[in-house]
């Protein structure tokens, strides 16, 4: 059966982490309670689930694939048509570094930022109840659960002192 | 049917001989399409001369001398101007010349910072003759377009005439008398009057500029002989030996690493 | 953070945003001017490239002019946005909050500026894909990976896009704002941008993990950019001047002068223009003049170095140089004004807190430290090629042409536009960082006084 | 003591808060080291080996021909380029008001006194540095002005202002040390017994803590460390470039002597983190010396290592594309021929492995990553020292008037005298801070008192958070 989201908006962040307690009594299970703000509040301060991420692994895939291509490319295009310059070897080590180098950073970073809208689950389709409100400073308390049980999600998250509250 | 040999060419300037005549820039104007050096060109400081005539006095009067000095692209061993050359536009080729890629090159201009002896040039302007001149241009070498880098090639074109009809159809030796019997000498060399420059091939015994080089390499490069190389210090290994005018008076920049 | 006001989300949406929601009077004549010079710049290229670069002021053996100068001097300012907003980040200096963006946003565009100089200095641009890129199949004759001038493209293509991919997660969230906050056209455009930002705790959780992470990555970069830039000279051994070791850590110090001086003097432009007195305060202005204070003593001491060494093998070729440098007309006065413009001047201007935070006098610091280090970059490649070798016969001088001239202002109008442009679609100050701040926001109480303090999170 | 919510994203103990009693208790606690008599028997004995190695080697060789005592150079060097920046890097954390630097500042301070030793070392060196004006006839390569950074040979150069530029860096140094710890004496006076007493009383009798005395103690620091700021490279730039870099006739290297300063800063930052990891295990001051510290620093670590190699290859690369016999034959000396292997060690220590190790968060957040590093960058600098000063001392006596060095020398082994004075001049060194550990307070208290306002816990909505409150 479908997933309904019902968001409830507070003024304090103190009243939202109460909401949030609240919500939790009710039976839902704190993987379905996001609190939306519009900065970052510092980790726990609404006493929510911890957030497991594991970004640290792209930046060394992507390093190492940039790394690899970097050989490849400063190797391969010298090896191509060997002319000597300057009586340097064909395959001179110190510039070719340089180039690795490059390759590695770019590779690690570019991964990294494929990583970042991996990990935060963007692009995203924005299905669940959302209120504009929110960036203007309010916070969100969105409760996901399954249709039928929005009502009683809803009622608690006004009596915990909602200013607003929406179903979607 | 002769064994091929590697060639590795080189030259001799015999600085006693000079008389500082621009013969050979002439000649070389003329053989390899040159620009013509317009007075704005010069003013400019843009002139085109594969092959300057360098010119400093020594002393203070009466007795002043005259010093001159006939500087062309040294075809370094390990020339400063290849390895900067984003595009390859200019590599060693394997007769020991430093060639210069017209068509691939894109005009960074870095291979001309990078040249000791300042002897690329660069195409400002898009080069022009007069109607009168269009039809003393050489067939044999490309006429270059603005925006490109172009040296002495030691005149190339004729090396490989001579290759082709010495080598190929004569199946003779290629040597410098071969070479200056069929006027295959580069247009300097040919044109200098009094012989004071001499090209051949560093690696063939016959060949008289080899035993200069032979003198050099013998003795590491602090050779007591006349034989020396400009800028040498620098590490270029440069294919042109200069042959030192032996008189009380001391060629300026030889000691100016001192 | 005493000055500091907390402010309500809302009134700090207004504030920041007003340079996207409202028209300043201002802002479309200072548009058209731009504009103008850029256009007519961009005519005098079309006409050098049309004539060959015969109508600039090069010659023998003066091959790079103003056309590299300027390169060098725009991507030394590229060198300031990573500088703070990297640096800062990791060292979770609270007084980078309205810095960052605005630094980064001009690097991405004086990188932008720096790139067609090179491709325009060019004898043949048309041709200069097969420099870049290793696509050339055809002849089977790639890049020159043994060139220089082959490590810049690497290296700056890979800064630019770090650096867009950079400012462009830490848009996302403003993005959303902007969604949330902006009507018709507006709206599809920065919902598609935003694309369906929550602002949920594992959101904000990778945000500021991707910040740190990022600028961690970044800072590399940002140091091999202006090495490998500096390597085009260094490598260069014919060159005696240039042909020196400590010229990589050189620029790269100086370029973070010059950088951060910039980034200070947008800042007050800013602050003055869109009324952001509460954002951009006295106290980033003069903490950001404290932190100048010891980037230019550093910089000073690798220049100090680079003379030193210049004469130190007493190589007649290199007196030469310096003599030039320092003795010969115009070169001298160039040097004197240099060295003044900026170190001496701009030190003695931040030496007292009173007039670090007056932003009349840091504006002219700042303007001081970058015509110095325009000139800077002048002085170190000109003379070098004036008398390269101990050949004296050629010897030349180099005059630039009034055609140079303008390109060169082109480059700076051309970055001014581009930042007006900006400013006009996205926020230059991270509103979310701001607002973060004052959540972070507390106060000690010490006995009768109350101390300025931050919650931290480890 | 407070304990932090043990989130995943809050490490235990990263920051301590002593509280009261606990500060009650530091006075007497930090002027009584604990015990150290091993310690002291080993590092005396160290030194009389020195001692032993240094006559030996004097009475075999004399002190005229510097060319038999590059591993003593080496070991000067080592301990000048390890000691002399530590006060300096105390000075600069307190500029910047970093608050986890506290614990730290007076072991660092401490070093100071180890300025004297370098000192002394450095006397015999001084003997020892060629003439610079050429005493035979000019031949035919060489100069009649050896290659130095005195272009001319001016008065009293370069002995007279070397040694007046040594001198003056103890000097400054051991005035911060006796400044920042005078308020530190006088609250320890009555822990104190015997001498120990009779000196605090002598040193530190004079203070009341009044504010214009905190004002100026703090304003005489910051002055002095500027100043020893100013000096500092400048000192370092007379060594290495005197004792190293002109010895190797032609090598012309812009970078060197920043190298050999920001090896200056990473050694001597490593060396105090080591020092502070001792105290934090087993000297009992986990109550004051939490995490922090090594995690702030170890990013500086970090970050010093990779600058360490970047410097290096721009070094390398510049001297690869040049063309000159001198630059090959250099860069086949120290690097690729006859140093190879010093040079790899040398990499290894100074960049590879503590990079290696400083990469991970979590080593990082440990207390034990930074100073493990640390180890290896002494190693490194130790084995960069070698290369470049014995190398230098090596390069061929009778070539130094030369324009350049035409011929690459052997690398050079250590004699049993050479590994006596290496050993005996890091024992000397290691000796003589241990001294100053017994004189001095080794903690700083007033910074940790004052450290203990700034710094606690908030609670903010449901977390508890760090508070870091900074006086502007």
């Amino acid at each position: 059966m479908a997933i309904k989201t019902v968001l409830g908006l507070f003024q304090d962040a103190n009243q939202a982490a109460d909401a949030g307690d609240a919500v939790k009594e009710t039976g839902v299970s704190e993987n379905d309670i996001d609190f939306l703000t519009d900065c970052p509040y510092p980790e726990g301060a609404f006493g929510e689930r911890e957030e497991h991420i594991k970004l640290f692994l792209f930046p060394f895939i992507g390093g190492l694939l940039g790394f690899v291509g970097g050989i490849m490319v400063t190797s391969m295009t010298q090896m191509a048509y060997p002319l000597i310059t300057g009586g340097k070897p064909i395959l001179s080590l110190p510039p070719m570094a340089v180039v690795m180098y490059e390759g590695t950073m770019l590779g690690a970073i570019l991964f990294t930022v494929l990583g970042v809208l991996f990990e935060s689950r963007l692009p995203h389709k924005m299905t669940e109840a959302y209120d504009e409100r929110v960036s203007q400073g309010l916070i969100g308390v969105l409760v996901s659960t399954e249709e039928g049980k929005e009502q009683e999600i809803n009622d608690v998250l006004s009596k915990s002192g909602a200013v607003d509250t929406k179903i979607a | 049917m002769v064994v091929k040999i590697e060639h590795k060419w080189g030259m001799v300037v015999d600085l006693d001989k000079c008389t500082g005549c621009q013969g050979c820039v002439v000649a070389c104007q003329a053989e390899n399409n040159l620009p013509i050096n317009t007075k704005d060109l010069f003013m400019q400081k843009r002139a085109f001369e594969w092959i300057r005539i360098e010119r400093y006095w020594e002393g203070d009067f009466p007795n002043v001398k005259a010093r001159y000095l006939p500087v062309m692209c040294q075809h370094c061993g390990n020339a400063p101007c290849e390895p900067v050359c984003p595009v390859y536009a200019t590599y060693h080729n394997d007769q020991g010349l430093n060639v210069q890629v017209y068509n691939r090159c894109v005009g960074t201009r870095y291979c001309i910072n990078n040249c000791t002896y300042q002897v690329r040039f660069f195409n400002f302007w898009e080069p022009t003759w007069p109607e009168r001149l269009q039809n003393q241009l050489n067939p044999d070498v490309t006429v270059r377009t603005r925006g490109i880098t172009e040296k002495c090639t030691f005149c190339v074109q004729r090396i490989r005439r001579a290759e082709i009809t010495v080598e190929r159809r004569e199946r003779t030796k290629l040597n410098d008398k071969t070479m200056a019997a069929r006027n295959f000498m580069p247009a300097c060399v040919q044109a200098c009057p009094t012989n004071a420059l001499m090209f051949g091939d560093q690696n063939n015994k016959e060949d008289k500029i080899h035993g200069y080089f032979e003198e050099l390499h013998g003795h590491d490069g602090h050779s007591d002989s006349r034989g020396y190389r400009i800028l040498e210090e620098i590490g270029t290994d440069p294919s042109v030996i200069y042959l030192k005018k032996v008189d009380q008076f001391k060629m300026e920049h030889s000691e100016s690493h001192g | 953070m005493q000055e500091g006001r907390i402010l309500p989300p809302e009134q700090i949406n207004k504030d920041l945003l007003n340079s996207i929601m409202s028209t300043p009077k201002w802002y479309w004549p200072a548009v058209g001017i731009c504009s103008f010079i850029v256009l007519i710049a961009a005519t005098v290229v079309a006409y050098m490239i049309n004539k060959g670069l015969g109508i600039t002021g090069l010659n023998r053996p003066v091959m790079w002019g103003f056309f590299i100068t300027n390169f060098v001097f725009w991507i030394g300012i590229s060198h300031a946005g990573v500088m703070l907003s990297a640096i800062l980040r990791l060292a979770k200096a609270e007084w980078r909050r309205p810095a960052s963006r605005a630094a980064e946003v001009l690097t991405i565009f004086s990188l932008m500026t720096a790139m067609t100089m090179p491709i325009i200095h060019t004898g043949r641009p048309w041709r200069s894909l097969y420099w870049f890129f290793p696509y050339d199949f055809a002849r089977g004759i790639f890049p020159n990976i043994r060139s220089p001038l082959v490590w810049d493209p690497s290296a700056i293509l890979t800064y630019l896009t770090s650096s867009v991919l950079f400012v462009f997660i830490a848009l996302i969230p403003d993005f959303a704002i902007l969604r949330d906050n902006t009507t018709g056209l507006k709206k599809i455009i920065y919902t598609k941008l935003a694309m369906g930002w929550q602002g949920n705790a594992r959101q904000w959780k990778l945000q500021i993990v991707a910040g740190i992470l990022l600028s961690a990555l970044i800072l590399p970069v940002f140091v091999s950019v202006h090495s490998i830039v500096s390597w085009d000279f260094g490598m260069a051994v014919s060159v005696k001047a240039w042909h020196s070791t400590v010229f990589a850590p050189y620029f790269v110090v100086g370029a973070v002068h010059s950088g951060v001086s910039a980034v200070i003097f947008v800042l007050i432009l800013l602050r003055q223009a869109y009324g952001w007195h509460d954002y951009i305060r006295r106290e980033h202005v003069e903490a950001l003049c404290r932190l100048l204070i010891v980037v230019s003593t550093g910089w000073f001491y690798y220049f100090v170095m680079e003379i030193i060494f210049g004469i130190y093998g007493r190589e007649a070729d290199e007196v030469a140089i310096r003599t030039l440098q320092f003795t010969i007309y115009p070169w001298n006065y160039i040097m004197i004004i240099f060295i003044v413009t900026t170190y001496f001047l701009p030190i003695f201007l931040w030496s007292r807190k009173v007039w670090r935070r007056n932003l009349l006098i840091v504006s002219i610091a700042c303007i001081s430290v970058n015509i110095g280090m325009w000139l800077e970059r002048y002085i170190l490649f000109i003379p070098g090629q004036i008398n390269k070798q101990v050949f004296t016969f050629t010897w030349a001088n180099y005059t630039p042409s009034l055609f140079e001239g303008i390109i060169v202002l082109g480059t700076f109008a051309l970055v001014t536009l581009l930042l007006l442009l900006f400013s006009k679609v996205m926020p230059l100050i991270p509103l979310y960082d701001i607002k973060e701040g004052d959540i972070l926001k507390t106060e000690v109480q010490i006995g009768r006084r109350t101390v300025p303090a931050t919650f931290r999170e480890d | 003591m407070a304990e932090l919510k043990t989130l995943n994203h809050h490490y235990k103990d990263m920051w301590v808060f002593p509280d009261a009693e606990d500060l009650a208790g530091l006075p007497a606690k930090a002027t009584s080291l604990g015990k150290t008599r091993l310690l002291l028997w080993v590092t005396l004995i160290l030194t009389v080996l020195g001692v032993v190695g240094f006559v030996m080697r004097a009475s075999a060789d004399g002190l005229s021909n510097y060319e038999p005592w590059g591993y003593y150079m080496a070991a000067f060097s080592f301990v000048f380029m390890v000691t002399a920046p530590a006060p300096l890097v105390s000075v600069a954390f307190r500029l910047i008001r970093s608050h986890w630097r506290r614990p730290l500042t007076r072991i660092a301070e401490i070093f100071a006194l180890v300025g004297i030793v370098n000192f002394v070392l450095y006397i015999p060196l001084m003997l020892m540095i060629p003439e610079i004006a050429n005493p035979n006839e000019i031949g035919h390569h060489s100069l009649d002005i050896r290659r130095t950074l005195w272009i001319q040979v001016p008065w009293g150069a370069p002995h007279f202002w070397e040694t007046a530029a040594m001198f003056s860096l103890p000097l400054m140094s051991c005035l911060i040390l006796l400044l920042s710890s005078t308020p530190d004496m006088s609250a320890s006076i009555q822990y104190v017994t015997g001498a120990k007493k009779k000196l605090y009383i002598f040193l530190a009798g004079y203070w009341k803590g009044s504010k214009r005395q905190w004002l100026v103690m703090q304003a005489a620091i910051g002055a002095l460390g500027g100043l020893y700021f100013l000096t500092l490279p400048f000192v370092q730039f007379l060594i290495s470039t005197d004792l190293g870099m002109s010895l190797i006739a032609g090598w012309k290297d812009s970078i060197f002597p920043a190298i050999y300063t920001l090896m200056g800063f990473q050694t001597s930052l490593a060396a105090i983190l080591i020092v502070l990891y001792v105290f934090r295990k087993w000297g009992g001051y986990e109550r004051f010396i939490g995490a922090s510290p090594f995690w702030s620093a170890s990013k500086i670590l970090l970050g010093l290592s990779l600058l360490w190699i970047y410097h290096m290859f721009a070094f390398f690369i510049t001297f690869w594309y040049g063309r000159m016999e001198v630059e090959q034959n250099i860069l086949n000396y120290l690097f690729v021929d006859s140093w190879f292997w010093i040079f790899i060690l040398n990499a290894l220590g100074s960049w590879l492995i503590p990079f290696g190790i400083l990469v991970w968060n979590p080593v990082r957040r440990a207390d034990w990553g930074a100073p493990l590093a640390g180890v290896f960058v002494l190693f490194g600098a130790l084995m960069f020292n070698v290369r470049t000063f014995v190398g230098a001392f090596n390069a061929g006596r009778e070539q130094i008037y030369d324009i350049s060095i035409t011929v690459v020398p052997p690398a050079v082994a250590p004699d049993i005298w050479d590994l006596f004075m290496l050993i005996g001049v890091i024992g000397l060194a290691g000796l003589v801070y241990l001294i100053g550990l017994k004189i001095f307070p080794v903690m700083n208290i007033w910074e940790i008192k004052e450290g203990a306002m700034y710094q606690k816990m908030g609670r903010l909505f449901r977390g508890n958070y760090l508070v870091l409150a900074k006086p502007e």
